[in-house]
């Protein structure tokens, strides 16, 4: 297989509406375009004993994650009729009810924007080098384990 | 002749067991060779859940290693 | 069962990609949450028989599609565990690539947002009265049929 | 003495064999009858697709119909 630069897909920080936002309008002129598949995950500030999670510190094995998404990426337009795919995770630190996730897909009908956006999330988090430190409002921290 | 040192990019909580997340190693014949080696230096490895990353693909068995090789320990994923 | 006045869904013309974006920012607070699924329809300038869909034209039997909503919404929240569920469709004229259909659910965990939303959006487009007129650049027009 | 009149809402593609989206027709005692009353008004409702909303629930099988009834007629949901 020819060897391409994968594309970027580390965002610093929280990744914000604005910026959401404007990668839903850019689709506009898109009129092949009939449904958009969007899931967005959210720093949740849980309670681990008595203390509260105020906010994640991701670090990424950059090089290797971007290979491996990109493999991930031609298996989904392998599986599923879309029209295209976007994703976009963050490194450093977010803070509680910031976004940290952000996949977006897109399809003339319904169904495989759905169903691949629900895939992506899953290997996204089984299968990217990424890591998550839960900070404490008392500056210790626990690692981040993924179900 | 002593083997020439090569880095190891750590991750995540292993981190929290070799203090820094780039190690300086003697460079070992396969990635068995470098487990062990990196066991003795640091014996909590032992009992951490992680896999060993050769040029960016995950190590499944045993293969051999060169002073070109691009080394990581990865525990557990945790994005998203 | 007690009778309430079911919220409104719709809204005049096509859905902004600034209210979507409001919409996603208002949970910002909300740290019980980790993540969010959104579908959004777009209209697709189809072709049939040499002429293009230029633009939907909805309209609904307004009174009855927000009681049908209401029953669906007590459904959906029996059945997943949500922390909230917001649905929104356009009345009126919304031009190929605008946006007619929002749907975003939330929960702490990813599963039940992603569910939730799909089998919403599978609910409003089979039991909601609502009916798109398809336009067409020669101001002809066609009924539009879901599948 | 004639029955007096009520209004059914029509909505969608019904309304290119009605011509309006709201009907004035005397009142019948329940939906069968009304609905072979519309049929007789509005021929090509017997090819259409469709079904009779009374007081906004779906009517299967046959209801009694009154002066309040709120009745409608909508052929195929196609929203979204």
């Amino acid at each position: 297989m020819e060897k391409r630069k994968p594309r970027n897909i580390f965002v610093h920080g929280a990744i914000s509406t604005s910026f959401i936002a404007e990668n839903i309008e850019r689709h506009h002129s898109r009129h092949e375009i009939g449904g958009h598949s969007i899931f967005l995950g959210q720093v949740r500030a849980d309670q681990v004993e008595g203390k509260t999670v105020s906010a994640i510190e991701y670090t990424a094995y950059e090089e290797m994650a971007l290979e491996k998404m990109q493999a991930i990426r031609d298996d989904i337009f392998g599986k599923y009729e879309l029209t295209c795919a976007h994703i976009y995770h963050s490194l450093g630190k977010v803070e509680a009810g910031g976004i940290c996730l952000f996949v977006f897909t897109s399809s003339a009908h319904r169904k495989p924007a759905i169903e691949a956006c629900s895939e992506l999330v899953e290997r996204i988090k089984a299968e990217l080098p990424v890591w998550g430190k839960e900070l404490f409002e008392d500056a210790s921290y626990q690692w981040k384990e993924n179900k | 002749m002593s083997n020439p040192e090569i880095s190891i990019m750590v991750f995540g909580q292993l981190t929290d067991i070799t203090g820094t997340s780039s190690l300086q190693v003697p460079l070992q014949a396969d990635s068995d060779s470098m487990k062990a080696e990196l066991q003795k230096r640091y014996p909590a490895l032992v009992y951490a859940r992680y896999i060993m990353a050769v040029d960016r693909k995950p190590v499944t068995g045993n293969v051999s290693l060169s002073g070109q090789s691009t080394i990581a320990l990865l525990p557990p994923f945790s994005g998203g």
